[in-house]
């Protein structure tokens, strides 16, 4: 399965459906450990995203996914932002290169780990994002596994990001920002990218 | 007469990141300061395009950025990125750092130096 | 609810003394944070009497104080001298100290472990 | 020789003079070292002095004392507020005790060093005022010696203070505050309080 731009503009249509349904749980989640905006923050990114697509006629992968970068980072306005955007920046790089998910999502991926200085078991984004890359470079990818992954957040103490202030404390919530990852990629998965 | 370096505070408060340089200023009439604070819509945050708007109007062609939270230095560095000037990120404590920063510089201290005049605040 | 420990910000700048507490109210909604920025006339300095203001409009009875420059503390602990509530000066990077402290408060944390954690901000 | 308040009343008023007269000296003291402000911060003090005491009638010498510390405390706005705020609030509590210049104005000088935390050396006002105690201990004071210790913070190192920032680089300059209190103890001697 390679990456195209119909199911990309999928991909966002459905991930900007599911922040919608889920602003208020992701500010929830990000209340305890947080400072309570990841709902909003993310909400903002992806009406960007959807307005900036919108005014897109027949854009190329990558322009598309610099399009979706560039929205996320002006509109986020908290680490999120920076974060994706930085994911979709390095999509956009290398899409001319290869459209396999698992390659790009990898690139992602470093991208992601450079941007915040985090790594895998810091309990942020990269738990969901990283275990979704590894998957992908055997198999295929279910919406269980990802679900696996975010929920492994609970068990983490955070190292990075404003949870991390709480060290120990930050153990038996989920990270926001996992959550949100895992709603992109079950929004990718039904959006037909995989397999 | 305007110094070599510049300085540019980004904060995810408007308000911190206007009020910084007043203190700066005092101590440092000849040096350019800048600031990025709060998101686009000025709500609590930072914006990329924002700091890369405080790199282009400071007067200086490099930059000494002191910033607030981990999440304002992503955005830094993404402008940073996007940007011409030469850019030196401190992980040192905003205020304290800058403060010391900007009565160095107008002194006309060699950056070595002040770099090591600040490394005992660095905090992040 | 409000917490048992409340924060008070000083700083030279009207503006940061303002600021400081947007950027921590955002991880702490019922920690008390009050401030005191500027002198009496709002000039950029300090003024034991806004900061004793500050003291008597925090709704906590036990008090965290941060500050930014060296004069400030001397404010601030004549303003501890005046005042009935007990107050805790730390020596700290400002904002990220502050920030550490009402993160931790709203978290319950014991004063003592806060103070740990304070410890490696330590720049004054 | 006892302080008394018609010496206090005059002191204040002679200081008052000396500052108005010098004050963009003493602003420009602070511009290569500090923050440009100690002439318009000890003006602003010393107005505030100057007005308090206006309205006092018969006032006795630790209530003067009192006044003066309060007002300055209260308008200086800068460093130099709390601490000779502090000096003025150690004479009252020690003035009904003593009115030997020499033993109020080591208290006064104690309560600066605990309230700054600067010690001699350290190219403060401190330099002005330990030397003017350790005189007094001996023998009388004269403008001369008083110039001296003003004129010695020169060489020496910043440890307190703005200047301290600037470290070795702070030598060759008079220290503002040293200067202020020169033209304090100028003026108190002017006053009739010595000899
Ligand atoms: N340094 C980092 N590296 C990777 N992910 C991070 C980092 N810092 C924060 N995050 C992710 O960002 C999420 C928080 O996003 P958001 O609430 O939008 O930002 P902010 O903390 O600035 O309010 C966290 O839950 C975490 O997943
Ligand atoms: N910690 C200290 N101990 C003693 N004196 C000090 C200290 N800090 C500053 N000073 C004195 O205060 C003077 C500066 O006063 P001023 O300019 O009014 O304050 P600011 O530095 O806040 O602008 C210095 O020249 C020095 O003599
Ligand atoms: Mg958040
Ligand atoms: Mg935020
Ligand atoms: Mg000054
Ligand atoms: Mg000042």
């Amino acid at each position: 399965m390679m990456i195209t731009v119909e199911i990309v503009d999928k991909w966002m249509e459905l991930f900007y459906l599911k922040v919608s349904e889920q602003k208020a749980y992701l500010s929830e989640l990000d209340t305890p450990i947080g400072d309570g905006d990841h709902g909003n923050n993310m909400m903002r990114g992806m009406q960007g995203v959807k307005d900036s697509l919108d005014k897109l006629t027949k854009p190329d992968l990558k322009t598309t996914f610099k399009t979706i970068a560039m929205a996320l980072i002006s509109k986020v306005g908290g680490a999120a932002g920076p974060l994706y955007g930085t994911a979709f920046l390095e999509m956009a790089k290398k899409c001319d290169e290869t459209q396999a998910p698992v390659e790009l999502f990898s690139y992602a991926l470093e991208g992601i780990k450079k941007r915040g200085g985090a790594t895998v078991g810091d309990k942020t984004m990269i738990d969901v994002w990283a275990p979704v890359v590894d998957i992908l470079e055997k198999s295929s990818l279910s919406v269980e596994q990802i679900r696996e992954a975010a929920n492994g957040t609970k068990d983490l103490v955070a190292k990075k990001g404003r949870a991390s202030y709480l060290g120990e404390r930050s153990v038996g919530h989920l990270d926001p920002g996992a959550v949100s990852s895992q709603y992109l990629f079950e929004s990718f998965i039904e959006a037909g990218g995989i397999k | 007469m305007t110094k070599k370096f510049g300085i540019v505070i980004v904060s995810h408060v408007p308000e911190v990141a206007v009020g910084v340089p007043k203190l700066l200023e005092q101590v440092a009439a000849d040096v350019s300061i800048t600031f990025a604070g709060g998101t686009d819509e000025n709500e609590i945050g930072t914006s990329a395009g924002k700091i890369m708007d405080a790199f282009e109007r400071n007067e200086a062609q490099e930059l000494l950025a002191f910033y607030d939270l981990g999440s304002s230095k992503m955005n830094l560095e993404l402008a940073v990125e996007m940007s011409d000037k030469k850019v030196n990120i401190y992980d040192v404590a905003l205020i304290e750092g800058a403060y010391t920063a900007a009565t160095l510089l107008e002194a006309d201290v060699a950056l070595k130096d002040i770099e090591q005049q600040l490394a005992p605040l660095k905090i992040k």
